[in-house]
């Protein structure tokens, strides 16, 4: 996030969700965004479903999915039309705005409109609305990014704060809410193919250097592979051990069948988890790990902020941290570096390598969460980031205009319905935790395949029914729940649950530059059983 | 500011304030049921009377004057307290023993201060409702016999997150606190966030697992990216309740269905408790020794043979930043950079 | 029902102010308050439904189920109470075998108390819909249902 | 302007006069709630029909409630040149039988007639108007009440109407108060605030928007004033809303109507139509460049909202919840926060008047503190039910015996009752007292809105109170836990009391727990609430103890109390009794006296009215040793 939560929700004059199922995803956030609507606060939402935010929306956009381009310059096209940009922002912290106005200007609303089946006064409506106060926050999830054209479409939403002036401000900005606990800390701390902590890329002489000095090892300067690559690698022979950690691939990535193949052709395989998942089948060697509340350390949340994690009680049997697995591991691998006393050794270490939390300490986490760059043990943390300057050469924000592109796979005769994916507020990802948590599994307890109610009545499915769901990819029985909350052509369900594994049908084409996969759009087909 | 006297008490207090801000301000108790500081003013409980110049009103609505006397304690004041507690214990479910908020019931501390005696309460008729109780949430049930139309719940739900699922539904004696239809809970609105619980005066919400933590450690929920501050409640050796922590930035206490009651993986007796080791097809119980020399041979094996691109490793966004930290220099100190996490997912 | 409530609630502009009126359509074309028609409300109007549940079971005037086809309702205003409404009451209860505030089975009848129909001076009174009966005595409930009986 | 009203006068009685043909019979039906309730609309389609057959050529209009319930239904004839009569209890029957005799004959049928209004008329028939019923009457806001159609505008125009708006609209606001508080008027809701200092706190505040609303949601059980005055002169009220509307800067007006008065809803449509057609209402009234705009919103059923808070809870779509104190005056924050004059329909109509006549005229009525006059649903245990006008300051007596023509079947007074659910009851030693706010509220009761219930030795206080408190337990919001849970206590100890249960200490009980009601309620329904009982108390102690203490209900009423007997020396055996007992209860044959098997016996009281009178042989027995003696199922040895 560019912005904190506190200052989104205490100071946004407009609400702008996109692609965030945030009263689902995001509760406690959503509980903040509610109580600032009640207290006068606008409200704009787009999503393929009439998700329960849009009941508190002034606006609601039901675009098709994968259109989101489409949308945005949409708005982008009435803002400069109707002269609604912040024109001291653009003169003074921006570059290329000509170029951006000249492309955006000479796109038709109209054909925005039926990109994607919004009509242009309501496009028009949520562009005055969201230009016209001041300030207004984007919020985002997976919804946005989830698409081969996942980059584009974040380019498009930071277009439009930065034409209306909302970045670096108090109750702006462009805010994507990261899914899940330690998402933005697994980053920070270089669990990425193309960056070591601190996102210094591993192709930058010195930070290489830096880096393989302190590890006494030579570490390529070529960017590794991202996971989404290493299944179809190791189908080609290149990659033969993986080790998964509090991670299961077999039900949370796109396109299972070729997952479990590549799992099953590796030479090893270690999974380290809570519980016998889904992937362990496929393992080698299974490592008991401890939860959360069985070990000391940090995690950092969507919004920057490096908080404390403590052990409560001990882990069950021999179950150890992932921590502790590691410093064994290390040490037998003759690896040097990795007889640490404890978490607050390691965090000093990564201080010391990572300049943006030079200034995080467990010291100073006792009193609270610090939000980095923490430059220094003086330094307060940032809570928002682009106050003074963009990092960009010049320091200026860079507009980018960008074409919209359909999905990778659209609906045809074979295949004509969209199916999206999400999830829902009672569990988490492949519910290996919150299955195993008696009350929400009673409230929650078995996927349903969500059609419209208009597909419904025309193929005379009812509620509870049994449809087959195929794709390009592979099939999936499920029951049908009919919903009005969807436009007809668009199923929904979530991939909480292995038996109806929503991923046995999902697209793992991936966006070019961010390498994620178009998990929001496939082309399906359902029939009844 | 203004300047306010109470009980004979002087004090300086800014104009806004209500009388029962002025009153905690000098310490003097006055009894509230239906008052809560997080929540909008409801004055519906009448039991925080007291005497402003020589008018009865109620504390928690009233705001100060310049020079008003305020007495908490006439006869006057006592008497229409008393009433008002008596009133309400008449149709209370008179049962605390098997109360799960026995003595930590606000109207239990309510009705001692103003000195509920037997003598008075023989001459009260007693009709509790035999409204059935609503069981079917799972975290918690809701307890009409308990309930005593406080409103706090309602003014939770709809001032803190937001969901409004529940509201006051008929009228006078039969007002209830109900969803559409007075339908059970779960066939609301609601998303079982708790937060009615945590603050219902009464046992009327209450938890189906009560079990009392013996004591209480600081964390982070994790669940999503939020980062909720979270007081982890233990008993033994296990995890019995989990808490919003107030001094939490993120949250400030508040916390979703997932954070507050989906615990139960962390003593669920599935967890994996020992290394696993495949030999034939099948898993076996190893050491730790065993389990992590098989690892490092073979990983030494294809790094020796294939180089040491051949090996992936897929880091956890639910772990540590230290574990993700020491996950990334493993892979990198062995000479790949194929490391990543579901950041995608 | 669906159509009957979209049709009751077509003239209405989603104001606040019109959360009564709008229940009062709904009753006035579907003879009660569907739990459906209440969530409609609700959206177009754009407050939680448990509100407006709230303010429909606020009011004697509504009803969540389906109600007999003709409405009896005994006078209990303070006239007719000194007149002995009561019994005529209890004499209807007894006659129809339900309590004040049921329908029959047959959904022939509901019968409600109400307070004060302005008949004073016929008191005690009973309207079976707009007929009115007057100066009843108990012995005439019977009499009452059978001249009111929908299917006579 | 005055000449745009001129006009507007001059049209209109120039179209009655079209409409109106005085050379033939006027022929008046009393067509209000209470008269279409005995069968008007049955005498009026018999009128017409036998009109046309006969060939004969009368007006015939439906007119308002003039207010003697007792005699619906009325029809009024009125022959050119000849006074007003007035026929009682008239049935199709009975109309024709008048057209027969009267309009096609000259026979004034002195038989069926209830008396004639003004100068000669007929020596065999009373003179109404100084009669009884009217001499202590003064009819001042039922003055078109039964006179006027009033779905006809023009009616009401040519009887003074809109001249008040008329002249309202050239004077200043402040003047219009200042009038308003000169003529001394009090809010007519029951409260009796003065309706001058309202209005002027209502005209101070600036605001983008003000509201005038009328309180028609009329809800006192056995008051139907307000529903008589929508339903026989609704223009009086509107009229009356307009002037508030000009005087505070309003352009917006709401009347909120009980939805259970369709007749008065439907009329005061029609009213606010025709009152558009003249330009009295909705843009630019009588070229003033003055708007204002009624519109009806129908309340849904809650006593509450009579209370000015709940009422504007209740139209802005929530609850009827009123606002605890302390909060800003309605008049500064009322609806949707905006400033907003609440006042009853009694008030509103007086005040054209007011304006027209003057504030001395007014002043001349009533007394020094109440001027004016009182409007009274007067009914219970009285010979003339009705709707009385009667000027303040009138002894209660005079309204009783004369307006009211005593007690029922001659049987002696109790109490009476005004106030409704936050009044009290009256005992005979107070019947010289006088009727206006304050003295009423003085002796433990008050005004209220208006209906006053007469009560005889038949009728049990303690039940009477228990009514009124099962009434407010049932109305009660159910905010505040005094009311909420008070009302119910109170209630559950009178119930007790009434069925035989009552303790030692319940009297005591009950006055702390009114006390303590009085004191914690939000609003003014539970702070009055309690009233029935505490004046009960105070003034008939006595039945209070032989209910708790012998299990004794003097007036025979409380059902737990009493048990059947039959008295086998008076029984002839006759089987009446036998035959209508519901339950099968009497036992007996010819010739044998009967019996009352007391375990069957649900004591609903039929065989007690269907015993012949002159036998009376069935009779109601209370006391701590009949009950016992029953129970023994030994009653005939007591």
């Amino acid at each position: 996030m560019t912005n904190s939560i506190d200052d989104i929700a205490d100071e946004a004059k407009v609400f702008f969700i996109t692609g965030s199922n945030t009263t689902e995803t995001h509760p406690v956030i959503s509980y903040r965004i509610r109580r600032a609507i009640k207290n006068g606060a606008k409200l704009i939402v787009a999503d393929p479903r009439r998700i329960k935010m849009a009941e508190n929306a002034d606006v609601f956009l039901q675009l098709k999915p994968g259109t989101n381009v489409a949308l945005l310059q949409g708005m982008a096209k009435v803002i400069l039309d109707e002269k609604l940009y912040d024109e001291d922002f653009i003169k003074n912290r921006t570059e290329g705005f000509e170029d951006y106005a000249e492309k955006i200007g000479g796109i038709d609303l109209n054909e925005m409109a039926e990109i994607t089946g919004v009509p242009a006064e309501k496009i028009t409506d949520a562009a005055r609305i969201y230009a016209g106060s001041d300030p207004a926050a984007i919020l985002y999830t997976m919804g946005i990014t989830q698409h081969t054209t996942g980059t584009d479409n974040v380019l498009a939403l930071a277009g439009l704060a930065t034409l209306t002036g909302n970045l670096g401000k108090r109750g702006g900005g462009v805010n994507p809410l990261r899914g899940q606990n330690n998402v933005q800390g697994a980053c920070d701390t270089g669990a990425l193919p193309n960056v070591f902590p601190g996102y210094q890329p591993v192709s930058s002489p010195e930070a290489n250097q830096k880096f393989s000095e302190a590890y006494g090892a030579e570490i390529p300067d070529k960017p590794g592979m991202p996971m989404t690559k290493m299944f179809k690698a190791a189908l080609e022979g290149q990659i033969k051990g993986v080790y998964v950690m509090g991670e299961n691939p077999a039900v949370s990535e796109p396109d299972i069948c070729k997952i479990t193949e590549a799992l099953e052709t590796m030479e090893l395989v270690v999974v380290q988890d809570l519980f016998f998942t889904e992937t362990a089948d496929y393992a080698d060697v299974v490592l008991p790990a401890a939860s959360f509340a069985e070990k000391d350390g940090t995690f950092v949340n969507t919004e920057r902020r490096v908080q404390r994690i403590r052990k409560a009680v001990n882990a069950p049997g021999e179950a150890k941290s992932d921590l502790d697995i590691f410093c064994d591991l290390g040490q037998k691998l003759g690896l040097k570096g990795f007889n640490y006393s404890g978490a607050t050794e390691v965090m000093k270490e990564i201080g010391e390598l990572n300049p943006k939390w030079k200034g995080i300490t467990y010291e100073r986490l006792e009193e609270g969460g610090l939000c980095w760059p923490c430059l220094d043990e003086n330094h307060p943390g940032t809570p928002i980031l682009y106050g003074e300057k963009f990092l960009t050469g010049s320091g200026k924000a860079q507009f980018k205009p960008v074409d919209y592109k359909p999905s990778a796979e659209a609906p045809d005769d074979e295949y004509p319905f969209i199916l999206t994916t999400g999830r829902s507020l009672y569990h988490y990802h492949t519910g290996t935790m919150t299955r195993r948590s008696a009350g929400l599994s009673d409230l929650y307890d078995m996927e349903k395949a969500l059609i419209s109610k208009e597909d419904a009545e025309r193929l005379g499915l009812n509620e509870n029914d049994r449809v087959r769901l195929t794709s390009r990819r592979g099939e999936v029985e499920a029951e049908v729940k009919p919903v009005s909350e969807l436009k007809e052509g668009t199923v929904f369900m979530t991939f909480h649950f292995a038996e109806t594994c929503a991923n046995q049908l999902t697209n793992s084409e991936l966006d070019p530059v961010a390498n994620i996969p178009e998990l929001k759009v496939c082309a399906v087909n359902l029939e009844k059983v | 500011m203004f300047k306010v006297t109470i009980n004979g008490l002087e004090t300086e207090i800014e104009k806004g304030a209500t009388v029962l801000e002025a009153a905690e301000k000098v310490g003097i108790y006055i009894p509230t049921l239906c008052h809560h500081p997080d929540l909008s003013t409801f004055g519906g409980c009448r039991v925080c009377m007291v005497d402003t110049d020589g008018k009865i009103v109620t504390a928690c609505r009233a705001p100060v004057a310049d020079g008003m006397v305020v007495k908490t304690d006439t006869e006057e004041v006592r008497q229409v307290r008393l009433s008002n507690v008596e009133l309400i214990l008449a149709s209370h479910n008179e049962d605390c023993q098997n109360c799960t908020r026995n003595n930590s019931c606000r109207l239990q501390e309510v009705s001692a201060f103003v000195g509920i005696n037997q003598e008075r309460m023989s001459r009260i008729r007693r009709s509790v409702e035999p409204v059935k109780e609503d069981d079917s949430n799972p975290f918690f049930h809701r307890d009409f016999t308990r309930c005593i139309q406080c409103g706090i719940c309602i003014r939770t739900c709809e001032e803190i997150n937001g969901v409004a699922a529940i509201h006051f539904a008929f009228r006078g004696f039969h007002t209830k606190v109900s969803v559409l239809g007075d339908k059970p809970i779960k066939d609301s609105k609601c998303e079982s966030c708790g937060e009615c619980v945590v603050r219902c005066p009464t046992g009327a919400l209450y938890l189906t697992r009560p079990e009392t933590p013996e004591r209480e450690v600081e964390s982070v929920c994790t669940y999503c990216g939020v980062g909720c501050g979270i007081k982890i409640g233990v008993r033994g050796d296990r995890v019995v309740k989990v808490d919003g922590n107030r001094d939490n930035e993120v949250n400030r206490g508040d916390l979703c269905v997932k954070g507050r009651y989906g615990f139960d993986f962390i003593n669920h007796p599935e967890r994996l408790k020992t290394p696993l080791i495949k030999k034939d097809g099948i898993f076996v119980e190893a050491s730790w020794d065993e389990a992590l020399d098989f690892i490092a041979d073979k990983m030494s094996d294809i790094k020796a043979k294939h180089g040491a691109d051949a090996l992936g490793g897929i880091s956890s966004a639910r772990c540590s930043n230290e574990e993700n930290y020491l996950f990334q220099k493993l892979f990198r100190a062995m000479g790949t950079n194929n490391v990543d996490h579901c950041a995608r997912l | 029902m669906q159509e009957q409530t979209s049709k009751a609630l077509s003239g209405f502009e989603g104001k606040t102010n019109e959360v009564i009126p709008m229940l009062q359509a709904v009753q006035n074309e579907i003879g009660y308050l569907p739990e459906e028609a209440i969530r409609d409300i609700a959206d177009i109007i754009g407050i939680p439904e448990s509100k407006v549940y709230g303010t429909a079971t606020f009011y004697s005037q509504f009803y969540f189920s389906p109600r007999g086809e003709r409405t009896i309702k005994v006078c209990l205003g303070t006239a007719c109470h000194v007149r002995g409404g009561m019994q005529v009451m209890e004499a209807l209860e007894r006659e129809m075998g339900i309590n004040a505030g049921e329908t029959t089975q047959d959904f022939k009848f509901s019968l409600e108390r109400v307070n004060c129909v302005g008949s004073c001076a016929l008191a005690p009174v009973v309207m079976v819909d707009d007929d009115v009966f007057g100066r009843l005595v108990p012995k005439q409930a019977k009499e009452v249902l059978e001249k009111s009986d929908p299917e006579v | 302007m005055i000449q745009k009203f001129d006009a507007v006068e001059k049209e209109a009685l120039e179209s009655l006069e079209k409409e109106q043909n005085n050379d033939i019979p006027q022929i008046y039906v009393g067509c209000a709630t209470c008269g279409n309730a005995t069968g008007a609309q049955s005498v009026v389609q018999t009128i017409k029909n036998k009109l046309e057959r006969e060939g004969v050529k009368a007006e015939i209009k439906e007119v308002g409630c003039i207010g003697m319930c007792f005699a619906e239904v009325l029809v009024d004839v009125i022959k050119p040149g000849r006074p007003r009569i007035s026929y009682q209890d008239v049935t199709a029957e009975k109309a024709e039988e008048i057209i027969d005799s009267y309009i096609i004959n000259d026979d004034h049928r002195p038989d069926l007639a209830l008396g004639f209004f003004g100068e000669g008329g007929p020596e065999d028939v009373e003179r109404i108007d100084t009669g009884d019923v009217f001499k202590n009457q003064q009819r001042v806001i039922l003055k078109n009440c039964g006179v006027i159609d009033p779905e006809n505008i023009n009616e009401y125009i040519a009887r003074g109407g809109y001249r008040g708006l008329a002249e309202a609209l050239e004077m200043k606001q402040e003047g219009i108060i200042g009038v308003l508080k000169d003529s001394g008027l009090r809010g007519r809701g029951g409260a009796g605030f003065p309706a001058g200092r309202k209005w002027e706190s209502c005209l101070k505040p600036q605001a983008d928007q003000k509201y005038v609303i009328c309180n028609a949601d009329e809800g006192d059980p056995g008051a139907f004033m307000d529903r008589s005055v929508l339903e026989g002169d609704p223009h009086s009220v509107i009229e009356g809303m307009i002037i508030a509307g000009y005087t505070i800067g309003s352009s917006k007006g709401y009347f909120y109507v009980r939805a259970e008065y369709p007749l008065a809803i439907k009329r005061l449509r029609k009213a606010i139509a025709q009152a558009k057609e003249k330009n009295l209402l909705g843009e630019n009234i009588l070229g003033t460049g003055f708007d204002f705009d009624l519109e009806i919103f129908q309340g849904a059923g809650a006593f509450v909202c009579g209370e000015s808070t709940a009422l504007v809870m209740s139209i802005e779509g929530n609850r009827g919840w009123p606002k605890p104190l302390p909060r800003p005056r309605t008049t500064e924050e009322g609806l949707w926060g905006k400033p907003t004059l609440l006042n009853n329909v009694k008030t509103f109509s007086v005040v054209p008047q007011i304006l027209s006549k003057g504030a001395n005229w007014f002043r001349s009525i009533g007394t020094e503190g109440s001027p004016g006059t009182a409007v009274f649903a007067l009914t219970g245990k009285i010979n003339r039910s009705g709707l009385i006008e009667v000027p303040m300051g009138i002894e209660l007596k005079k309204i009783i015996y004369e307006v009211g023509g005593g007690i029922l079947d001659d049987r002696k007074f109790k109490a009476v009752q005004t106030g409704g659910p936050s009044g009290g009851c009256l005992p005979d030693d107070k019947l010289h007292l006088s009727v206006d706010f304050d003295t009423l509220v003085e002796a433990g009761s008050m005004m209220g809105s208006g209906g006053m219930v007469v009560i005889d030795e038949t009728t049990c206080m303690v039940d009477v109170a228990r009514y009124f408190l099962d009434f407010t337990f049932e109305e009660s919001c159910g905010q505040c836990v005094p009311c909420r849970q008070g009302t119910q206590q109170m209630l559950e100890v009178l119930n007790d009391i009434c069925e035989g249960r009552g303790r030692e200490g319940d009297i005591e009980h009950l006055i702390e727990l009114g006390e303590s009601i009085i004191k914690g309620s939000i609003c003014g329904l539970g702070q009055t609430a309690p009233n029935p009982v505490l004046s009960t108390i105070q003034y008939f102690q006595d039945e209070y103890e032989a209910h708790i203490k012998d299990h004794s209900c003097p007036a025979l009423v409380c059902k737990n109390l009493i048990v059947y007997h039959i008295d086998e020396e008076k029984c002839t055996a006759c089987g009446r009794c036998r035959k209508a007992c519901p339950v099968e209860a009497i036992s007996g044959e010819k010739k044998v006296p009967h019996k009352i098997d007391q375990e069957l016996c649900t004591k609903c009281g039929i065989c007690f009215q269907e015993c012949p009178e002159r036998f009376s042989a069935v009779e109601r027995l209370t006391g701590k040793e009949n009950l016992a003696a029953a129970a023994r199922g030994r009653l005939t040895d007591v």
